[in-house]
């Protein structure tokens, strides 16, 4: 949709959803969110951008082929169901590490890697579907 | 409350019925939509009603203040969700491709798989 | 608990159920117009109108409730609902421009659209 | 003013002991499929790696799985529960006889037809996905078998479920869309079935652990609504594994998917749904079995019996084959519908069974039409001549389909006959006695039609059997095709000559099912 | 003693099949030479079972087993006693014979090796049959030598008769033997062992079981096709479609002797009841006459031979059926001399047409002269099929007439007895007198004498009618009386004798039996054109039906699958619904657990409003007439459901439900832009109310069940665990979160696989495109 | 890197502020790195615009634009509880003089949001936007009013 | 204290905001076309909605809540007049007519002569 109007905002407005869709992400944990929601926003902001600027412009600014930040997330998902192995714990038992940065501390663990994949999984696998299907018609 | 919610449910899944015993695969692609809240709700009904209360718990405490509406079958119906809303996507391009290669899109006129002239199967040996 | 703040709380009770009894209103008036239209955008518009004022009904919800953390999703919504929005405004242009049948249609009657009533 | 955390007693909160690395063979299917799945698709526009990826991780799945069966035949039942959250709070993954042997079985299916695609998938369709969508659809088949929790269940149904979509349209002809529209309509229909039956259940008994299940639908008693809700698993499941009259989907669709596809959808699929049965009827609602047993009964004799029958109606063999699928499902049905221990123990045994032999069969009509390029009963012929090797296993697999000595289904046959005997089923046993006749003669038919026959023969109405091109040496066949035939072949056979280890783990998976404590007890042993 | 032992029983039957593996790659090398050395094979199993002889004569008897499938108590268990090894000496002589026959037989056959493959393969299977002791094991190989078989018949397989045969021996054979399994299975359930041996000792434990009808019925269906009883009759002269060896091995000495076997080896625990002293008899008689009948019209040399095969399997029947000990004795006796004559015919006749090319009556004559050593074991062998002195064949049928004639109302047995050896006695002399001394006529080939591998097995078999007729009396303890005691299960010895030691009434019924015969002969041509003339006004038999049946059952299972298959989306859908419907009410029918309407809580104004927005949008969604607007009112139905969510508390639900609906929305948008459809449902008004009344019909159901799901009290431990967890332990505030991606994170992540690879199938249904629209084009890509 | 894309990088920073709820330095930065991929995928868009200079005209701007806004749905409020609606709606052309994309997708977008006006499109050369009026008894001074209005108020703050 | 005069403010806020959006509703059944049904909608609907969450902002009293309730009010003013736009102008270019009162239509005559002008 070609409008001068739309194609001004549009890259604003798909920047402060991906903003808006990793503070979603992060924050699932304590608060309404996660990965899926989030990456479900950063979806949105995806077809916004390719309504307005085409389908090419989103392909250029993932860089991957969405289905390879799809396939990149399970693999996330899959390893963090992973280090409990070493621990003689079950699997998908979680890890917590507490690092110590720039006066805050900040949770390093496996299910917030776990939330990160499946963020991506939504992120490549729907996008994918939506820039295929745009693509379709180009 | 839940009583209420049942007659709701019904009716969605009625609706949605309707929709998938349609000859126009639009239809029946409204009923999948339809189907998968359907079949949602019951899950959020069948875990029982807690009127605003999210299972969320106060940054200050380590148990909520109060009952909460029961988590539980909120996971599953996200993760109910999340898989119908695949499905949907996928039956979408399904759907339009079917339309694209097949040329119709009614259910009755769909008959490559299952052509009309079917042979009977030659007899003797 | 004095009497101006238990008059303040019970003010601010009967403006939440006031509020909600007219957004379900409002609800309903413009469900109304997406299933009468008559034309397409006339839904769109609609649509686009429910999704505003579901951010305010979450809104007010919040109040009620006193989980304001319902304010994220008051702005999820009004990310996705404006998606919502231009793609339903591409579906028009787009089917309008490929000359389909029920646009067309619409556009013929919306030649003879009656002034206000 | 935060809250201090308040003390916590940990091993109510987790299982604290170690867990013994063996243990971990449970989710190893999974984990290995789903990294297997997502390098196939970050290695998409390289064709050539990703059969060998594909080999690869399936290899080590059908090592892991049989470690994981020996694993359960040594120590018993099996049980992880992730996040090692004590059941029945985390996803429990259970191993039993059962699971682990149709695990082990499905991955070697799946090996096979990984090998036999090399050749058979064309390079844009392994592009995009022919292996990602197989080694995803083996992970929701090994997640389906191990699983101990029945909404997991239903989470890894929809994997497979998606994943032989996927496959299913892999080529986008006209008739794939075709027999995809309604092989996915309906199995959607199957699983959102599946899905509010386990909310429903959920609500009744609060759980979804399988051992928690069953005790605490055990101490229901039959009343209220759980035998309604067995009602509801039943026709889900029955839909699933295509069982009369809700078997729509099947003949729509199996003839139309490549033929690899096909195989493996015949091998794996509607096993999942058998499984699935007797886990959910078996195992959790007892009461609900017992119950509907008529009703079962009698399906699986219509369903044996439209199986067969509709083999012996068809032209083309591929949808001869997915009939023959659908008989074999009506003899698992029978099984349960005994429910006695021989009887269940054959309808395991079967579906061990029915897994090779499908796939084979499958494969086999890849193979035949390498030779003759033909689907057709009519056509097709001169078989025989050509490939006497074909010929042989062709004629292994067509009788161990229909339950003949000395190959595997007999064994499975003769264990669903012995059940119904014992319990008195006449008409269950002349269910199968026919049915195995009727295949018997459908079986022949193809085979004295396709090998025997010469090539330029006539059909009674006239139409000539197209002569195979040349006479001296047969079309080259790969080793690929070869590899994954022969090693099925070989396999139905040796079962068929040495049945007891199966024949012993059938037993045991039965006895498993039907006596619930020992799958209880190895999900609550730690913690109970 | 045996000659090694009792286990070595086991190699005996194990080396049939090395032998059949052996077979192609000695053929390949050593042509039709190869026979010689395989025949060792049958002949040392032959040696092994003869060295039990003395003992079973003794009244001994031999057992040994080894584990095969212990858990359905399978053991690859033997027993050995006089019917066994009687049967395995005939089977193991005989096949190495016939192994020998074939080399000469199917000499320059380019699938020779195969042949003898297929033949050694046969052999193992027969063999198990009879020294099988375990019922289950004895059915495998049962069933092996219907396959075996099948693939024998069929060997000619460019040809479609040879095809039909087999596939109907396969059917005919196979079928009964299905039945069969649910007999034995029974047997040994109702007899508590699986054992033969341990079975037949049970005695009357069977005969007064309450499934001793059922077991006899299955059992007889067993018996009876594999037997070519009538009227399952015809599948056996249409098995002359196989080269002669295998006619003479399989459908004359071992296989279709079988049935017989069969009904011997359970005559202990089946027989001596009312029941089977009527059926047997009579199906017997029945197929002994029908044999004769249609025998006498054949002129292919082999079909003659083949009807009086089924004449002979009649009387055997007949005879069993009698229980009657001395008559049984006359049926041992008559098996063990038809092995010998008939085995020996039917390498004559294959000589001949082998030699001269055709094996017709109308063709062949005067060929003595030709092929002499040829024509002398014809003679020999005709001799004692018509039971002339001294034939073994005569004290067969003295013996047989002796017990029929001595039981009570034995008379109809006995006349029909006798009717039939004396037409068989016509048959012995047409096969025997025209080929070889009729007039001189010009066969298609010069004829001459056989090479010694085609003469060798006839000459054999006739020279031990002659010798076992001369010996009777040894041969009689040595293997019959022994085998008639197997049979009756009770000790039975009593001395036979060539020569008549009185005018006994079976010697005047032989004359009788002579006098008819040679009546018959003389007729023969007018009797052959008037069964013709019978046969053709009645235009129908089980050969036909046979065909009529089998394509009766295509044609309606082809009527059936079109009726359920119909290949209409719509069909399907409205049948699974409707069955869903009855999966909904039935139960609560039955039960009677009908929901109460109660419990209805009260909703808030603005509660009600969104409800209302879900119903007035599907009822919207359900009446739209164009397809966007239904999008639209999809969409709005969703977006009420997901405030509905937030209503009751689960904001990542509503969350989720809003970003959903809103893409489902979009995409449902971006498809549509594309397609160009009708807007009308095209429902005629019957089939609305159809799918009205059903989908009502199905939402009420559920709504029901879900109703009587939750007016009962809810059990919230899970939930409660998480609560008190999900902070504490697990580092979340967000409960549901922390379900996800931590308590039932393994949810999550299959739910993750199930987008991910919608992903990809999204991409391949759109990216990978049919290379070509014709079909014949890619399905070349399969 | 461009001046202005730092500056809208800060902005987009201060906006993952407001949005988390935490100013804390950690925070502040983690919302920079994350503006800066935001930026980086839409770094096509962006390269090389002017604006944002004038930050205190902006206020204003927004100021006026906030008044407008109420003043305009009361308007639209007293209209649709009329009991006879009477209108005499126009799509009317308004002549720009801004020139920027940025200036002319705010004018739209405030021209929209404010009393009897709806934006409908802009012209393929710029310099046209065409204006939806609710009820215009003169179209001019309606034009006038914007003109004089939103786009000087824009032209103030951003040139 | 405080909180009883922001109780109170809220609530007025929330009448205020429901009121506009109760008018917006009726406005886009009350108005005679797609056009000026887009007026109440994209005005009053945009303001009732921003005095909600406004209101939501302020009833909390925390300062995170309020920005994000200024952030959301903030993302609503920015899209709401981009989507009339895309509706009006997608509506137009199709050729849905505005109604028989609307006298001056500039557009129509662009449309006329440049019938490229507005392809998409
Ligand atoms: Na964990
Ligand atoms: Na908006």
């Amino acid at each position: 949709m070609n409008t001068l109007i739309f194609r001004t905002v549009a890259p604003y407005l798909s920047a402060l959803m991906l903003l808006f869709s990793v503070f979603v992400l992060l924050r699932g944990h304590n608060e309404p969110g996660g990965g899926f929601i989030g990456g479900l926003i950063a979806v949105s902001a995806f077809a916004i951008y390719g309504i307005a600027c085409g389908v090419s412009a989103v392909r250029r600014a993932m860089k991957y082929h969405p289905m390879s930040i799809a396939a990149s997330g399970l693999l996330l998902a899959v390893l963090s169901v992973m280090p409990s192995i070493f621990l003689g714990q079950s699997a998908m038992t979680s890890q917590w590490l507490a690092v110590p940065f720039l006066g805050t501390v900040i949770d390093l663990s496996t299910p917030l890697f776990f939330d990160i994949g499946v963020y991506l999984v939504v992120v490549g696998a729907i996008s994918s579907i939506a820039l295929s299907l745009e693509e379709r018609a180009d | 409350m839940e009583t209420l919610f049942s007659m709701l449910v019904g009716i969605l899944f009625a609706g949605s019925i309707y929709l998938l015993l349609s000859r126009k695969l639009v239809r029946i692609l409204l009923g999948i939509a339809i189907l998968g809240n359907a079949v949602n709700l019951l899950i959020f009904t069948a875990g029982r009603l807690t009127r605003d209360v999210p299972p969320i718990i106060p940054v200050n405490n380590y148990l909520p203040l109060e009952a909460t509406a029961n988590p539980l079958p909120q996971a599953l119906v996200l993760t109910a969700i999340v898989i119908s809303f695949s499905f949907l996507a996928f039956f979408l391009v399904l759907g339009y491709r079917a339309y694209q290669e097949l040329g119709t899109d009614d259910l009755l006129e769909m008959r490559v798989a299952e052509p009309k002239e079917h042979y009977e199967p030659p007899l003797g040996y | 608990m004095n009497e101006f703040e238990e008059f303040a709380a019970s003010f601010l009770y009967g403006c939440v159920s006031i509020a909600l009894f007219l957004l379900g209103l409002t609800f309903l008036m413009i469900v109304y117009r997406i299933i009468k239209g008559p034309t397409l955008p006339d839904r769109i518009v609609g649509l686009d109108l429910l999704v505003v004022v579901a951010i305010g009904l979450i809104a007010t919800v919040g109040v009620g409730s006193s989980y304001t953390l319902y304010i994220d999703i008051s702005l999820a919504l009004g990310l996705v609902g404006f998606l919502a929005t231009v793609a339903f405004a591409r579906f028009i242009l787009n089917r309008g421009q490929a000359k389909d049948f029920i646009i067309m249609q619409e556009v013929k009657k919306s030649d003879s659209l009656e002034g206000p009533e | 003013m935060a809250a201090t955390k308040p003390a916590i007693d940990m091993t109510a909160a987790m299982v604290t002991e170690a867990v013994p690395l063996a243990d971990w063979l449970l989710v190893a299917p999974i984990l290995l499929t789903m990294t297997g799945g997502a390098l196939a698709i970050i290695f998409r526009k390289k064709p050539a790696t990703q059969p060998w990826i594909a080999i690869a991780v399936i290899s080590l799945v059908v090592f892991s799985n049989i470690a994981l069966l020996n694993h359960v035949l040594t120590n018993g039942v099996v049980t992880m529960v992730m996040g090692s959250w004590p059941p029945p709070f985390g996803i429990a993954f259970t191993a039993d006889p059962l699971g682990a042997l149709l695990a082990l079985m499905a991955s070697i299916a799946t090996l096979c037809v990984a090998v036999f695609a090399m050749d058979s998938i064309a390079t844009n369709e392994r592009r995009y996905g022919f292996y990602p969508f197989l080694l995803m659809l083996l992970c929701g088949v090994t997640g389906a078998f191990l699983t101990g929790d029945i909404f997991n269940l239903y989470v890894w149904f929809e994997v497979l479920l998606i994943s032989s979509f996927g496959m299913q349209i892999l080529g986008n002809e006209k008739v794939q869309i075709d027999g995809a529209v309604k092989y996915a309509v309906l199995n959607l229909i199957a699983t959102t079935l599946f899905l509010a039956a386990t909310g429903l259940l959920y609500g009744l008994v609060g759980t979804l652990n399988m051992a928690d299940i069953a005790i605490k639908v055990q101490a229901l008693d039959g009343s209220g609504p759980v035998l309604g809700l067995a009602a509801l698993y039943f026709l889900a499941f029955a839909m699933k594994a295509a069982a009369f009259p809700v078997n729509f989907w099947l003949p729509a669709s199996y003839h139309t998917p490549r033929l690899v596809v096909a195989a493996i959808f015949a091998g794996l699929l509607s096993k999942v749904g058998v499984y699935a049965l007797l886990r959910v009827m078996v195992l959790l609602m007892p009461e609900g079995r017992d119950w509907l047993s008529s009703l079962i009964g009698l399906v699986a004799i219509a369903t044996m019996l439209t199986g067969s029958l509709g083999a012996l109606a068809q032209t083309d063999i591929r949808r001869l084959m997915g009939y023959l699928v659908i008989a074999g499902i009506g003899a698992m049905l029978a099984g349960i519908a005994v429910g006695n221990e021989a009887a269940i123990s054959g309808a395991i045994f079967y579906a061990m069974h029915s897994v090779l032999i499908m796939t084979a069969l499958y494969l086999l009509v890849a193979f035949m039409f390498q030779i003759s390029s033909t689907f057709s009963l009519r056509e097709i012929g001169g078989l025989y001549v050509r490939s006497p090797m074909g010929a042989a296993i062709g004629l292994v697999l067509l009788l161990g389909v229909a339950g003949l000595p000395p190959f595997s289904g007999f064994w499975a046959k003769l264990l669903l006959v012995a059940g119904a005997l014992e319990a008195g089923r006449g008409w269950v046993v002349a269910g199968l006695l026919v049915s195995g006749l009727l295949s018997t003669l459908a079986v022949g038919r193809l085979w004295i039609f396709a090998f025997w026959r010469g090539g330029n023969e006539h059909t009674v109405d006239g139409i000539q059997a197209l002569p195979i091109a040349g006479s001296a040496e047969p079309k080259e066949i790969s080793l690929t095709i070869w590899l994954p035939l022969v090693a099925l072949t070989g396999l139905i056979v040796l079962i068929g000559v040495f049945p007891e280890g199966m024949m012993s783990v059938s037993d045991y998976g039965a006895k498993t099912l039907l006596d619930p404590s020992t799958y209880i007890a190895s999900v609550f042993g730690g913690t109970q | 003693m045996p000659l090694f032992g009792v286990e070595a029983t086991f190699w005996a039957l194990l080396s049939p099949f090395v032998a059949a593996a052996l077979s192609p790659i000695l053929a390949k090398t050593l042509k039709h030479n190869a026979s010689w050395i395989l025949a060792v094979i049958p002949a040392l199993a032959f040696l092994q079972f003869l060295s039990f002889v003395p003992g079973i004569a003794e009244g001994q008897t031999f057992k040994a087993s080894l584990e095969w499938v212990p858990t359905f108590n399978v053991n690859f268990s033997i027993y050995l006693d006089g019917l066994s090894v009687l049967f395995a000496l005939l089977i193991s002589g005989i096949g190495t014979l016939i192994v020998l026959y074939a080399g000469g037989y199917l000499k320059n056959h380019e699938n020779f090796g195969q042949f003898l493959s297929f033949l050694f393969l046969f052999m193992g299977a027969m063999l198990g049959v009879v020294v099988a002791d375990n019922i289950i094991t004895l059915f495998v190989y049962w069933e092996l030598t219907s396959i075996t078989s099948f693939l024998l018949i069929g060997f000619d397989h460019l040809r479609r008769s040879s095809r039909r045969s087999a596939i109907q021996a396969l059917v005919v054979t196979g079928g009964g033997g299905l039945a069969l399994m649910a007999g034995l299975l029974l047997a040994g359930f109702a007899g508590g062992s699986f054992e033969m041996s341990e079975l037949i000792n049970s005695g009357d434990v069977l005969r007064e079981s309450p499934y001793y009808t059922a077991i006899f019925i299955l059992v007889l269906l067993g018996a009876f096709t594999k037997s070519a009883q009538f009227p399952f009759h015809f599948w056996l002269p249409n098995a002359m479609e196989a080269p002669t060896p295998v006619s003479a091995y399989l459908h004359s000495a071992t296989m279709v002797k079988a049935g017989v076997y069969l009904l011997m080896r359970m005559h202990p625990v089946l027989g001596d009841t009312e029941l089977w002293m009527t059926v047997l008899p009579i199906f017997g008689g029945l197929t002994l006459l029908v044999g004769t009948i249609l025998g006498l019209r054949q002129t292919d040399l082999k079909l003659v031979l083949a009807y009086s095969t089924v004449a002979s399997l009649g009387l055997l029947v007949m005879l069993t059926g009698t229980s009657d000990p001395i008559a049984i004795q006359g049926a041992v006796a008559y098996l063990f001399a038809h092995s010998l004559f008939k085995g020996s015919l039917f390498m004559v006749v294959g000589t001949v047409d082998h030699e001269a090319g055709t094996r017709d009556l109308n063709r062949v004559g005067g060929l003595f002269f030709a092929m002499p050593i040829t024509a002398i074991a014809a003679v020999l062998s005709a001799l004692s099929m018509a039971g002339i002195l001294p034939l073994i064949g005569f004290v067969a049928k003295e013996v047989l007439y002796d017990g029929t004639w001595h039981i009570v109302n034995g008379g109809l047995w006995t006349a029909v007895a006798v009717l039939g050896n004396a037409m068989m006695f016509a048959m012995a002399a047409t096969v025997a007198w025209k080929p070889f001394f009729g007039t001189k006529v010009k066969t298609p080939k010069q004829a001459h004498e056989g090479s010694i591998l085609l003469i060798a097995g006839a000459v054999t078999l006739a020279v031990l009618g002659l010798l076992a007729g001369i010996f009777v009396a040894s041969v009689g303890h040595q293997l019959l009386s022994p085998m008639t005691s197997a049979v009756l299960g009770i000790p039975f010895d009593e001395e036979m004798h060539l020569i008549p030691t009185y005018l006994s009434p079976a010697l005047y019924l032989s004359m009788t039996t002579f006098a008819l015969g040679i009546l018959v002969f003389m007729y023969m041509d007018k009797l052959r054109a008037l069964i013709a003339d019978a046969l053709r006004v009645i235009g129908w038999g089980p050969d036909k039906g046979f065909d009529q049946t089998l394509d009766l059952i295509i044609r309606f299972g082809t009527t059936l699958t079109q009726a359920i298959q119909t290949g209409s989306m719509v069909t399907y859908m409205r049948a699974t619904f409707s069955v869903i419907a009855l999966m909904l009410f039935i139960p609560m029918i039955l039960t009677g657990n009908w929901p109460v309407l109660e419990g209805l809580g009260s909703l808030y104004a603005y509660e009600w409003f969104i409800t209302a927005i879900v119903v007035i949008g599907v009822y919207a969604v359900l009446t739209a007439r164009y397809r966007v607007t239904a999008i639209v009112l999809l969409g709005i139905q969703g977006f009420a459901v997901a405030l509905i969510y937030l209503l009751f508390g689960a904001p990542d639900l509503s969350f989720t439900q809003f970003m959903v609906e809103t893409l489902s929305v979009v995409i449902l948008a971006l498809v549509m832009t594309r397609l160009n459809l009708k807007p009308t449902d095209a429902r005629s008004l019957r089939g609305k109310v159809f799918d009205i009344s059903l989908s009502v019909l199905c939402g009420a159901g559920i709504s029901m069940l879900l109703m009587s799901v939750v007016q009962l009290p809810f059990d919230a431990t899970l939930s409660e665990f998480f609560t008190q967890y999900s902070r504490s332990v697990a580092h979340g505030r967000n409960i549901v979160n922390v379900i996800l991606v931590d308590f039932r994170g393994f949810d999550t992540i299959g739910e993750i696989s199930v987008v991910m690879v919608t992903g990809l199938a999204v991409l391949a249904l759109i990216r990978v495109r049919p290379k070509s629209n014709g079909t014949s084009n890619t399905e070349k890509n399969r | 890197m461009n001046k202005m894309v730092f500056l809208m990088n800060l902005l987009l920073a201060a906006a993952w502020g407001a949005i988390t709820g935490s100013f804390s330095p950690l925070n502040l930065f983690f919302g920079f790195i994350l503006a800066s991929i935001s930026l980086f995928l839409i770094r096509e868009q962006i390269a090389y615009r002017e604006y944002l200079q004038r930050g205190g005209k902006v206020v204003v701007l927004a100021a006026s634009f906030f008044l407008e806004l109420v003043v305009s749905s009361w308007r639209v409020l007293m209209i649709v509880i009329r009991p006879k609606i009477q209108l005499r709606p126009a799509i009317i052309a308004v002549p720009l003089t801004v020139t920027e994309d940025f200036e002319i997708t705010l004018l739209a977008n405030m021209v929209t949001l404010t009393p009897g006006t709806l934006s409908v499109d802009v012209s393929e050369d710029r310099k046209v936007l065409f204006v939806h009026c609710l009820d215009v008894p003169s179209p001019d001074e309606t034009v006038d009013g914007i003109k004089n209005g939103f786009e000087r108020q824009i032209m103030e703050a951003f040139r | 204290m405080m909180t009883a005069i922001v109780s109170i403010l809220t609530g007025i806020m929330l009448i205020i905001g429901a009121v506009f959006a109760a008018g917006a509703a009726l406005g886009i059944n009350r108005l005679p076309d797609v056009y000026t049904r887009m007026h109440a909608a994209s005005k009053a609907g945009t303001l009732g909605s921003g005095l909600m969450v406004l209101a939501l902002g302020l009833y909390s009293q925390e300062w995170d809540q309020f920005m994000r309730a200024v952030a959301t009010l903030c993302f609503i003013l920015l899209t709401a007049p981009v989507s009339a736009h895309l509706i009006a102008r997608a509506a137009y270019v199709v050729g849905y007519k505005p109604c028989k009162e609307t006298e001056v239509d500039a557009l129509s005559v662009i449309k006329k002569t440049d019938e490229h002008h507005l392809q998409q």
